[in-house]
């Protein structure tokens, strides 16, 4: 059902883990609804340095968390903020209809933790204007 | 790597060699149709489905005339709840009480008859996934036409007090279903000792082959047709025989009863293992169903902080077929209902997974299965941003 | 006396080679079930089961997604009806028009659903088993929600002009439903131009196992579910798939397709043959059925003054397989009410035989056939009390 | 389905045929049941001489006029007016539900040739006082 792209990120995931102090941290997801997953920053010069991911979720939830961290190491927190979710599906050669919304979550996690960022940093990042973190409302996908 | 360890019998099971090899007379040798009694190959064709009809109903303590095939254990709880609703619909009878944590083919059969104007009372069940019997008597009403339980639950294995709820049936003149599609085989069923009106049985689940099953209806039992046509099941369920079919599940059963003590003796002690080796090496880890009245091959755990499908995906890789009440797996958006009824949240339901074993299985497999549980679910809890229960309930 | 000749391939067939070869492999090697897509024993099955619904839309010129797997003809056809008629019942709808020589699948279906106020046409048919356009519009009326006409007849192996039916239906609206059960494989299906939306198969006629069979579902049309339970076959039709049987089915129309061509040629000249030789040797004898507009395989006559039951013993005795409209043989009161429908009396009907070939058949089973038979009836005609059309009358 | 019994007078039915100025004939079935039995008698001093059928039927009805036929020949008058439908079940070994009819007719057949002969010799035969001659209304078993 998984491609060989979900599947090596699911098996050898890229980028797992925690950074201490990181610039920013977004957390996305419920467990209500079987998903949830927090990106870590480290940002210098609005470049990411380095990105860590934590996913609690199935196999297409942690290749998408896997995959969006590799599409946005090194580039800008701008080149960042643009990545959707259909360029993670890209990347992975694929999901199954019903797990599009791991991709979602994917890209929602980069933006809350970039989100994070601008915050506490009183930066302004093209894109993110009219972002708003999750509300507490839970509405699995 | 290379060891194959099948740990999903209660999704179905492999057909035994002595049941294929009793099937295979009944494909291009003994073709006719059963209904063809003028000829020597129809009536070597009614004779097998006679046979296995017999074989059946022994095991049932029942008479061969009230064992019914059907495609399977599907279409045995479609016709239980929607012929006896259709039969008794006009006389007043509107109610149907079952239980919350029953098979989709008794949940959605019931939810489908609310447009005719059944109305099902949906019992509570208990942490063990037990039903509770002052509730049951409670929920009886005049209008009340069947009670539908299941002998023992396909995902917890938790085996009901089907006696009691017989007997409480019976008291109240109201008819018994029992779903046993997980119980045959593992569990002592006796129709008349357990005052069961309607039984429900799957041939694919004890070793036989798939898309074959068979309602037991009770001699006298007001109950309308499900499938209508021909004459065959005298008369009661219309379509060609699927011989070869019946041929298996009859000789399934035969074996199951011919090894019943043997094959219980066996798989508890291999199922009692692997609960205590996953108790004993995985810490956070909640059994579910009841500790000792369960299926002699169920073993069903949640691991917390961690999802299912993620589990079952680097079981697959280890080699172990096992299956898992999240919601990832089954496409919906809620995990397992029946995880749900006996009280576990949402997060915690996720990451549940159940291992059914048969008498295949040695304790070489067992202690496989949790030496690379233990590594997987170590896996994924460090890669989980849940850590502990304060986790779960801020996130 | 040691030839075997298999003369009732309508009632079912020998189970090909191909077929059980294709089959093996899902009994004990590919046995998973095919909802556990987490692991590759559940992947494959699922894979089988979708290749053999591609075959079998590949043929009807249908889509995958329109074909669900039953138990059966009899099941398809249970559902087509049920289905539609639940489904629009609460629309002011509540007629159906068929006829009256559909299988007992559909006319007791029919029967059934009177006690939820549904209402059925029965057309006539003409003296070949055909039924009348006319009549047809004119049995139409705002109610109307499905006409159901079989593609061919089972028992005179008559084919009905299903396309100009399909207009009809078409033009007014009103769902077609067809039971190509004893067409499939002897005449071209193709949905698409014949205006079918829903459509009856059968794998036993077909080389294939028993117990299995489909229903085609036009993409949008208003039908309810018909085995309700867990979301096999995309949610459509419950239970756990008779994974070998599909793919049985698969392999048979795999077969049925590739060889088309080649079969009608030779079972047809078959056929003509034994018709002929019929004629030619056996006084006082009626083709019943169309003369041309037939089955390739059918061969059905009415041997006056002589029962069918006894017709079927002698045969057997010579190792020939068929089948009676006779009573007799039903263990019903009448005839068959095909025969009784096409304008026989009942005493000639009793008298009728069923010859249905297959591929397998050679010239010399067919000369040794119309022997046999010429023995026969000779022998049973020197013992009957009736010796013309007078002493029928009088008696 | 059948009996060896049945299979063998189906097979090799005795007594097959008609007698030429019999002195007894009865038929009773009609065509729309799909059974019509004839039996010719030859009665000499009130013995059964000679008995032959003819039947249009089904296998237990051929072989159950044959095992009439059986039954009463070479019986007097007043012993073959007792033959029941059972004593033709019982010595063909049993016969399947569906089809004990076929022996209610051989029964019937008898009497209805022995009824032909009474009525044609003038002569009482005790068991007959209330027989009547199947009338014409047809009623399938
Ligand atoms: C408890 C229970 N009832 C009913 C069924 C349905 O049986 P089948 O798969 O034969 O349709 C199953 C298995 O799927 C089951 O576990
Ligand atoms: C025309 C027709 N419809 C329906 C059926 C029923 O199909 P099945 O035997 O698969 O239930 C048959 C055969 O028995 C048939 O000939």
């Amino acid at each position: 059902m998984y491609t060989e792209a979900v599947m090596d990120h699911f098996r050898n995931p890229r980028n797992v883990g925690s950074i201490e102090n990181a610039d920013g941290v977004g957390q996305v997801g419920n467990p209500k609804c079987g998903d949830i997953m927090k990106i870590y920053l480290k940002i210098k010069d609005d470049i990411i340095e380095d990105v860590k991911f934590e996913t609690f979720g199935c196999g297409s939830a942690i290749a998408s968390s896997s995959m969006a961290t590799e599409l946005i190491k090194g580039k800008s927190i701008h080149e960042a903020v643009t990545m959707t979710n259909k360029a993670v599906i890209e990347a992975l050669g694929g999901l199954p209809p019903v797990k599009v919304h791991c991709s979602v979550l994917a890209e929602q996690a980069v933006k809350s933790a970039l989100y994070d960022y601008a915050q506490k940093t009183n930066k302004v990042i093209k894109g993110l204007e009219n972002y708003k973190p999750e509300d507490d409302e839970v509405h699995c996908h | 790597m290379s060891r194959k360890v099948y740990l999903d019998n209660a999704a179905t099971t492999r057909v035994k060699k002595e049941v294929i090899e009793e099937m295979n007379n009944y494909f291009d040798k003994f073709y006719g149709n059963p209904s063809s009694q003028l000829y020597e190959l129809g009536r070597k064709s009614k004779e097998a489905v006679e046979k296995a009809r017999r074989t059946i109903a022994e095991f049932l303590n029942a008479d061969e005339k009230e064992i019914y095939f059907t495609a399977g254990g599907t279409e045995a709880d479609n016709w239980a709840l929607k012929g006896v609703a259709f039969a008794n619909l006009n006389k007043g009878k509107n109610h149907i009480i079952t239980s919350k944590i029953e098979h989709h083919a008794i949940l959605n059969t019931c939810k489908y008859l609310e447009k005719f104007g059944v109305e099902t009372t949906y019992l509570d069940v208990d942490k063990y996934g037990l039903v509770d019997l002052e509730q049951l008597k409670k929920a009886i009403k005049p209008e009340t036409m069947l009670i539908s339980i299941m002998f023992a639950n396909n995902e917890i294995g938790t085996i009901q007090p089907i006696e009691e709820i017989g007997k409480i049936a019976k008291e109240n003149k109201i008819l018994f279903h029992v779903d046993g599609v997980q119980a045959l085989g593992s569990v002592k069923i006796d129709v008349q000792k357990q005052n069961i009106d309607l039984l429900s049985m799957s041939a694919h689940k004890i070793g036989g082959p798939k898309g074959i099953g068979a309602l037991y209806i009770r001699k006298g039992t007001r109950i309308d047709n499900f499938v209508h046509g021909g004459g065959q099941e005298r008369g009661r369920r219309a379509g060609t025989e699927g011989v070869q079919n019946i041929v298996g599940f009859g000789k399934a059963v035969e074996i199951v009863k011919r090894d019943f003590d043997s094959y219980l003796e066996r798989v508890t002690a291999l199922r009692d293992r692997l609960i205590e080796g996953i108790q004993k090496n995985i810490p956070h880890v909640i059994l579910n169903g009841h500790p000792t009245k369960r299926l002699a091959n169920n073993v069903n755990f949640s691991y917390k902080y961690v999802e299912g499908e993620s589990i079952l995906l680097l079981l697959d890789m280890e080699g172990i077929s096992a299956s898992s009440g999240s919601a990832c797996t089954s496409g919906s958006l809620d995990p397992s209902h029946v995880l749900l009824a006996t009280g576990l949240d949402h997060g915690t339901a996720h990451g549940s997974i159940r291992f059914t074993l048969n008498e295949e299985i040695t304790e070489e497999d067992i202690d496989y299965t949790i030496e690379t549980m233990k590594k997987i679910i170590e896996k994924l809890r460090s890669m989980s941003p849940i850590k502990n229960d304060e986790d779960l309930k801020n996130s």
